[in-house]
């Protein structure tokens, strides 16, 4: 189980009380219904998955209920940023 | 080759077992191959031994980043069945099946495929209604699938819990009779000696650093930590690593990579017959041939590629075991570990050609890949040789996420009402 | 006599009143603070257990968690029955009953020691190079056989009577083993005013001093130090000392799972203590101080029983007061083992010789042995042993060659040197380090918040040890916040220090011999397994770990792993740690599933959620579904009525007269704001911006890919509220994906959602007579079909209470949905209900609206649909918002697949003879006559007796299904291929005239 | 006219009390969850009486009020007076939304010398009097059941739970209170 620091409510907390929810800053296209079949398919389907830094949502579901970005190194699993939603990607390095 | 058999266990008794050889070689990589793949696990091993044996292609290397079989052939529950609901997932596990039943004899390996029954429980209405829509459905595609009352259920598998009282009572059960487990380990072995012995190269802690492409895109080999290689087709068969090889190739792939765990108990007389699934509950239980447990545990939340998982997935999984059968209550969990799969937004594998010539990819088999083992390798095989799908696999493209035809296996599984 | 092994006024042991036990019936008395090794040795029992393959006979490795040989069965009753104990683990108490395994029909007479004399056929990986033939043999004849013959004990064949417990806890610092270094690294923690856990897997912390006798830690004996030490620290308000509590698994962010064995050492537990207890530590810094274990020797036939480890026999005898033989040999390869042979000659024991492998050995050990008279042979290998249940002549000779030597023993001590146990270092993805000095694994790069201290870090020597560890405990307290106790040397010392020793296959067991050598015990695997596998190609330690087997037993390797990689490196040439050592998983030790478990069992296994109706329901004989947590009534059965008559009977009555319907389950939604119009407009297909208030509609909500997620009856209850229902299994994710959207695509609308869903109760009361019956407890609301027509909403109170009172139908009927807060529902109910009865409705359940549903072509979301399934599929492209420009899934929707020809469309379904009720799932073909594989051209999603239709009807989703409006189709059926007609959705009442009738 | 509709408590009848732990249902509460932006605040504030807490896991109490902070624009707000909290806030103008919770949630009152230990069965928060202190208010999870927690002493606990789960987080409770103190 994890911990990890919700931005909103500024402690560490249990992995119980979140729920992952994907990858981040992808964001809806604003003019989604005029996309393209390829544009769509990048938005919802396509994913980049890294092996390193990943960027990502979680949602303090069963705690302030606020959903939040996190930039994690999906090789040790190590949190190197939690930041409030619509704030921007940091430039961060992965761990490796 | 030497042949593997009761008189040749008998002669080699004699000797003191000195005089067995190496099941497959260990050559350096060649400069070049006509067909590079990418991944020395089940599929991967497979897919060379079936070029050479079906297509004639034997000069082909297979390239391990570490050692056979050490990714999620070896990591899985070993759970082989073919019950799937969809017209495309019947025929392509189906074809796995079959491959399975002769599979020992073929590889003339003993992968100890044992067709003891996989018995998925149904435990609400909603589940009934699943269940015997894949029942029927499996039928009439000639996958056998049958229905059991939960009395049937429990003499089919005895140490079951089907008292009405149960939090989740078991309302019924489809039982696959040949669905069963094999030997993880020995599926890899038997695919390496015998690809070994139709002259495929097997080359272990060789990772790929890079694939290379030509002028035209077109694919010219890769970079590995043991030098370049050339080669006209790569195949990438890497599980949980294959959005990071697909990368390489400027191909992205709708995957995500999440940590699976499994565990088994320490080893006891025999008291589990067969397989037995829970999809509400989130149980998946057999005991090996040594007398383990084996138990499969769900994947993590987020995504990794750490190998190693949560406790409160296992804690999770073990709740759902101690339900279904109480008395394991007392048991010990000997052992755990976690693999990576990718998955699919439908949950259902990538068997295809890519839009880059000359690659291929095998990968988004999620949680079940190793049932399918021999058919993928197989269809894949003929998809690298011929460069064009086996009517089989002909529905697993990468284009399925833009046009909207999905194979989605879970969709028709998971929703509740 | 009994105990005649137990040496007057030797160990720790009270010789108080002695406990009684049994062994495969047979009675013993031991003492309290024995275990049941240390107790069956004291009665001169060695031979306690039979090896996994040959069914060789084998005795006491070892004196703690690292045995691989003696496991026993413990059965406290008939549903307490525990396989696979330790018997160096398990603590003696009285009426301990204890059982051998994997043997038959005994112990010491065991068929299944046959294999043992064919053991060259039964070689590494013989499995996978033959039972091939014939097919179908591997499984009627081959593979059960292999099965009978493995597995240990036998598993309990109850449910188990006993309870497990969880404890969240949090920490400073939590301390790993409380031997020196450990307690020395609390101590110095614990003084800084940290939050300090201290854990140990023995009832009595102590670590090696339980069988370092000659230790001495600040001017006292080591042992005195412990317990004084161990006092001090449980006194302490910030210090949690637990005992018989084992560190298994060491988990991302400093997560530590403990696991406390509470009850197995007790004769009569207290009923409410649960048997063990799950700890699951979450500490700012963690101190490994894990020791290390002691390695045997590999030779040949070194599995006999009496064959045991140097140390183990040192604890046996200064801790338990046990001698575990009266003629003693020690086979060693490196000095600490001589410490057992003088402790043993000081108490009288005969010690036959030593044995030591090296040419020269040079250490006041030896210097000590010597003095005292005992035979040291340097440069000795003993080349093999004999007695069939316990060792009785060892054979020597010299390395270099010479006469051979026998000795007549009862126990043989061998030790070739000593493991650090860095298991959770590794555990916790720490990178191990090879020292080539050494010959050991030691913790090198850390990845997490931890320190290793003592002798899993490769400190050995005592003093260096605890002084290590204090060091180490001031330190991480300080990095935990705390200050930095004063610095402080411990004076320490014990005896006989720890030598490097040798790892691999003793002088004598070179490739090519026949000898078997075990290196891993419980898996019978040899010296010579391991040289085949390496024959055989495997390279990778991991391939030769899964060819053999070694290392995968219930100990998982503690004594055999780095035997197996030294012979495995010497095979392939290489460096070990080229040839790379195996992961160490999790669990240290096998952990009860029952521990893991905790409380979620039975009763709290999950939430069931009922509803405020539910023992009402239950009183009237409802029968109950499951669906999702939640029990509903799926119907209310009358004296010999079946399902099938029941609801035969309720859906009658509903559209003759009413029924009444627990609907509190659906998920309710309040979106609230000023925006909350301009929110439904994107979550749902369909328009809400001119939706006036107190009126309803149907809504639809899609995922972003087009499929059909959710769907629910919406009232608009003022401009800025809408209360929103969804389905009973969807409330929480509907929720969860409103969020998503709302807080991270649209943070600018003003709106906010909560969940009312258990706020509300909901009454559905359904039929012709339905508003006849609310109508005597209706306040403040008109509720003629002019006032509120069907689709309104209004609020006003019911039976006194406030209430939002619905007026919708999912029957076809008129219909009203009372909604009163959730404490009033059951009395609001009690009062619909007697007014029921008076117009002759009835209650009914989940069921009965299914059917009534289905008569009039409403989907489930779920049953019709299934993720796959567009609203245009289900016959919903009415409920789309032409003019809007944006919602949901509105792009998913215009897919080429999603739009294309030839997708499943929801139908009618009426068999050709209208007494069959057809399988819901079954398989719909065009075709009746082709052969398997069949084309499926599409399935049945609901089907019933309709009693109000008087035959069966079905929903069904077709491949063009609306363009085969009459057409027949065939749904084949094991024994029978019915014959169908595809037909309207709509089975009774067609126009809809009963909604206002 | 038909009489009044009487109100059944999910807890009716349940308590428990043992070794260092007690366990009773609360009384009836109004409670609404009360959602704002900062602009709003004051006002709210001002009709309902109290200052809404805005540091996260912070709450305020005055007589029978008190409010939690539950999320950067969410408060709990519990009125064990049974005032008419909706009412209150229909006539703040202010931007916010309240939606009445009184009967979603109900309450469990866990208390004595063992309550940290009784809560950290099954919540896996850090209770300790140092990181959750009395006044600090958190939602979190209790087994698998959403919870708030809210220290009201340093021996006593508030838990909030939805109604249906009552029995489950009751359960839960009464099985870690029972178990033997160590």
């Amino acid at each position: 189980m994890l911990l990890i620091h919700c931005p909103y409510c500024e402690e560490e907390r249990p992995e119980a009380e979140f729920r992952h929810a994907g990858e981040a800053h992808i964001a809806r296209p604003q003019n989604i219904a005029e996309i393209s079949d390829e544009e769509f398919e990048r938005y919802f389907f396509i994913r980049s998955n890294p092996k390193g830094l990943v960027f990502e949502r979680w949602r303090h579901i069963h705690g302030c209920a606020r959903f939040f970005n996190a930039a994690r190194d999906t090789v040790s699993d190590r949190f190197l940023k939690t930041y409030k939603a619509g704030e921007p990607k940091p430039a961060l390095d992965g761990e490796g | 080759m030497k042949k593997y058999s009761a008189f040749a266990i008998a002669r080699e008794a004699l000797r003191g077992n000195t005089g067995w050889p190496e099941q497959w070689s260990s050559p350096e990589p060649k400069k070049s191959y006509d067909v590079i793949i990418i991944g020395g696990g089940g599929h991967g091993l497979g897919t060379a031994y079936y070029l050479a044996r079906e297509h004639g292609i034997t000069n082909v290397a297979v390239l391990e980043k570490g050692w056979l079989g050490g990714g999620n052939t070896g990591r899985n529950t070993t759970i082989i069945r073919s019950n799937y609901l969809y017209d495309e997932s019947a025929a392509l596990y189906n074809h796995a099946i079959k491959l399975w039943a002769g599979l020992s004899q073929d590889l003339n390996y003993n992968v100890m495929y044992s067709a003891r029954g996989v018995m998925m429980l149904a435990h609400n209405v909603h589940d009934v209604q699943v269940f015997k829509r894949h029942i029927h459905a499996n039928r009439l595609n000639g996958v056998d699938n049958e229905w059991l009352t939960p009395e049937q259920a429990k003499r089919y598998c005895p140490p079951l819990e089907i008292s009405r009282d149960a939090r989740y009572p078991v309302v019924g059960a489809a039982l696959q009779r040949r669905g069963g487990t094999a030997r993880h380990d020995a599926v890899a072995w038997g695919y390496a000696r015998a690809a070994s012995d139709r002259g495929v190269d097997i080359i272990q802690n060789c990772e790929v650093t890079g694939i290379r492409r030509g002028p035209d895109g077109a694919i010219t080999g890769v970079e590995t930590t043991r030098g370049p290689i050339k080669a006209r087709k790569v195949g990438v068969v890497a599980a949980g690593h294959s959005s990071v090889l697909m990368q390489m190739a400027d191909v992205q792939v709708p995957l995500e990579s999440f940590p699976l765990q499994a565990l088994v108990s320490e080893p006891v007389k025999p008291v589990f017959p067969c397989v037995v699934m829970s999809n509400s509950v989130h149980a998946y239980i057999s005991q090996s041939d040594k007398g383990e447990l084996v138990i499969g545990a769900g994947t993590d939340q987020y995504t990794s590629y750490s190998q190693t998982g949560s406790l409160s997935i296992l804690q999770h999984t073990l709740e759902a075991i101690c339900e279904l059968f109480p008395m394991f209550t007392r048991m010990k969990m000997l052992r755990s570990w976690g693999g990576i799969v990718d998955v699919t937004p439908d949950r259902s594998p990538i068997l295809a050609k890519t839009p880059v010539k000359g690659l291929y990819v095998n990968c988004g088999w999620g949680t079940g890949g190793f049932k399918a083992t021999p058919g993928s390798a197989h269809v894949f095989a003929h998809t690298i040789a011929r460069d064009e799908p086996h009517p089989i696999n002909a529905s697993y493209t990468l284009e399925r996420f833009r046009t909207g035809r999905l194979i989605d296996e879970a969709a028709a599984a998971a929703v509740a009402h | 006599m009994t105990q005649p092994f137990r040496l007057p006024g030797v160990g720790r042991l009270d010789a108080g009143k002695p406990l009684a036990f049994t062994f495969d019936g047979k009675s013993y008395t031991g003492r309290e603070g024995d275990t049941l090794a240390s107790a069956l040795l004291a009665n001169g029992v060695h031979l306690v257990g039979r090896s996994f393959k040959y069914h060789r006979p084998r005795g006491f490795l070892s004196a703690g968690p690292e045995e691989p040989n003696a496991l026993v069965g413990i059965h406290r009753d008939a549903a307490r029955k525990t396989p696979n104990v330790r018997a160096t683990v398990q603590e003696l108490y009285d009426g301990l009953a204890a059982v051998s395994q994997n043997r038959w029909p005994s112990l010491a007479f065991d068929i299944g020691a046959i294999s043992d004399l064919n053991a060259p056929l039964f070689s590494a990986g013989f499995y996978y190079k033959t039972f091939k033939w014939p097919r179908a043999a591997w499984d009627r004849l081959y593979e059960p056989a292999i099965r009978r013959a493995a597995g240990l004990g036998n598993a309990p064949d109850k449910p188990d009577p006993d309870h497990y417990a969880n404890r969240f806890a949090h920490c400073d610092v939590l301390v790993i083993g409380a031997g020196p270094a450990g307690l020395a690294a609390a101590l110095a923690a614990c003084e800084t005013g940290a939050r300090v856990i201290l854990a140990d897997e023995q009832p009595v912390p102590g670590g090696r001093l339980r069988f370092e006798a000659d230790a001495r830690i600040e001017g006292k004996s080591g042992w005195d130090w412990a317990e004084e030490t161990v006092a001090r620290l449980a006194a302490r308000d910030n210090v949690r000392v637990l005992t018989r509590t084992t560190g298994f698994g060491y988990y991302a962010q400093n997560m530590i799972g403990l696991v406390e064995r509470v009850t197995d050492h007790l004769a009569n537990p207290d009923p409410n203590a649960p048997r063990e207890r799950l700890w699951q530590v979450r500490a700012k810094r963690v101190v490994l101080a894990t020791g290390a274990i002691e390695r045997h020797m590999v030779f040949p036939d070194n599995d006999r029983p009496g064959i045991m480890l140097a140390s183990s026999a040192r604890t046996y005898l200064n801790h338990f007061g046990v001698a575990v033989g009266n003629r003693i040999a020690v086979y060693a390869a490196e000095d600490s083992a001589y410490a057992a042979a003088i402790d043993l000659k000081k108490h009288g024991v005969g010690i036959a010789a030593i044995i030591d492998s090296r040419a020269a050995p040079e250490s006041p050990a030896v210097e000590e042995a010597r003095a005292l008279g005992i035979d040291v042979l340097a440069g000795h290998a003993v080349i093999g042993t004999d007695g069939r249940l316990r060792v009785r002549r060892v054979h020597v000779a010299p390395i270099s060659g010479g006469p051979h030597r026998e000795f007549q023993v009862d126990a043989l001590l061998t030790s070739s040197g000593w493991t650090p146990a860095v298991h959770l270092f590794s555990q916790s993805r720490g990178k191990l380090a090879f020292d080539e000095a050494t010959q050991r694994f030691l913790p090198g790069l850390y990845v997490q918040d931890a320190v290793s201290v003592g002798s899993c870090n490769g400190t050995f020597d005592l003093a260096s040890s605890v002084n290590e560890a204090f060091d180490a405990g001031a330190k991480v307290a300080k990095e935990a916040g705390f200050r930095k106790p004063r610095a402080r040397q411990m004076e320490a010392s014990s005896g006989t220090p720890w030598s490097i020793g040798m790892a691999g296959a003793s002088p004598g067991v070179e490739p090519g011999t026949s000898k078997m050598a075990f290196v891993d015990f419980q898996n019978d695997v040899t010296a010579k397994d391991i040289r085949q596998a390496v024959r055989e190609g495997m390279r990778s330690i991991e391939h030769v770990k899964r060819f053999t087997t070694t290392g995968m037993a219930t100990d998982q390797g503690k004594t055999s792993n780095l035997h197996g990689l030294a012979i495995a490196s010497q095979m392939l040439g290489k460096p070990i740690p080229e040839v790379g050592l195996t992961t160490f998983r999790p669990p240290y030790t096998p952990v009860t599933f029952g521990a893991l478990v905790g409380h979620s069992r039975g009763r709290l296994f999950e939430p069931t959620r009922r509803t405020p109706t539910h023992d009402w329901a239950k009183a009237q004989g409802a029968v109950f579904e499951d669906v999702g947590q939640w029990k509903r009534a799926r119907y209310f059965p009358q004296v010999g009525e079946d399902m099938h008559a029941a609801v035969a009977r309720e859906s009658r009555t509903v559209r003759e007269t009413a029924g009444i319907f627990d609907a509190s389950t659906l998920g309710k939604i309040e979106v609230v704001g000023p925006d909350a119009a301009r929110f439904m407009e994107l979550m749902y297909t369909n328009p809400w911006a001119k939706l006036g208030v107190g009126r309803c509609r149907y809504g639809i909500m899609l995922r972003e890919d087009g499929f059909i997620y959710d769907d629910g009856v919406v009232g608009r209850i003022a401009e800025d509220r809408f209360h929103v229902t969804t389905t009973t299994g969807g409330a929480p994710r509907v929720l969860h994906h409103m969020e998503d959207y709302l807080q991270t695509e649209f943070p600018d609308l003003k709106v906010w959602l909560t969940s009312t869903s258990e706020q509300w109760a909901v009454i559905a009361v359904q039929g012709p007579r339905s508003r006849e019956i609310i109508a005597p407890f209706v306040e403040g609301i008109d509720i003629s079909d002019e006032a509120m027509p069907h689709m309104s909403v209004r609020e006003g109170r019911v039976c006194g209470v406030p209430a939002r009172l619905f007026r919708i139908s999912f029957t076809g009927e008129r219909g009203f949905e009372i909604n009163v807060p959730a404490d009033y529902g059951l009395s609001v109910w009690k009062s619909i209900w007697a007014e029921g009865q008076k117009h002759g409705a009835c209650a009914y359940g989940t069921e009965t609206m299914h059917v009534l549903r289905a008569e009039k072509g409403f989907i489930i979301v779920g049953q019709e649909t299934d993720g796959t399934v567009t609203p245009d599929d289900a016959g919903l492209s009415w409920a789309i918002g032409r003019k809007k420009a944006d919602f949901v899934g509105i792009r998913g929707l215009r897919r080429p697949d999603l739009v294309a020809e030839g997708r499943k469309q929801l139908v009618g379904l009426k068999t050709v003879d209208p007494q069959i009720v057809l399988d819901e799932g079954a398989q719909i073909v065009a075709d009746p006559d082709q052969p398997v594989p069949m084309k499926m051209i599409g399935h049945v999603t609901s089907s019933y007796w309709s009693s109000n239709c008087g035959r069966s009807i079905a929903l069904a989703l077709i491949e063009n299904g609306r363009a085969r409006m009459g057409e027949r189709l065939y749904v084949p059926m094991p024994d029978e291929m019915v014959e169908a007609e595809v037909t309207s959705t709509i089975f009774f009442d067609e126009k809809g005239e009963r909604l206002h009738g | 006219m038909a009489e009044t509709a009487r109100r059944t408590f999910a807890l009716e009848g349940r308590s428990y009390d043992g070794d260092g732990i007690s366990l009773a249902p609360a009384g009836p509460a109004s409670r609404i969850s009360l959602r704002a932006p900062a602009e709003s605040l004051a006002a709210l504030s001002e009709a309902l009486g109290l200052d809404l807490p805005v540091r996260p896991k912070a709450s305020a109490r005055k007589n029978a009020r008190a409010a939690l902070w539950l999320g950067p624009d969410e408060w709990l707000v519990i009125d064990e007076g049974g005032a008419d909290l909706m009412a209150i806030c229909a006539r703040v103008a202010a931007l916010h939304s309240a939606v009445d919770i009184s009967h979603r949630n109900l309450a469990i009152l866990v208390s004595g010398r063992r309550v940290e230990d009784v809560l950290n069965a099954a919540c896996p928060q850090d209770l300790s009097v140092a990181r959750f202190p009395v006044g600090a208010a958190s939602r979190t999870v209790f087994g698998k059941a959403e919870i708030v927690l809210w220290r009201i002493g340093e021996d006593a606990f508030h838990v909030e739970c939805w109604r249906s789960f009552a029995d489950y987080v009751f359960g839960l409770l009464d099985a870690a209170g029972r178990e033997a103190v160590r």
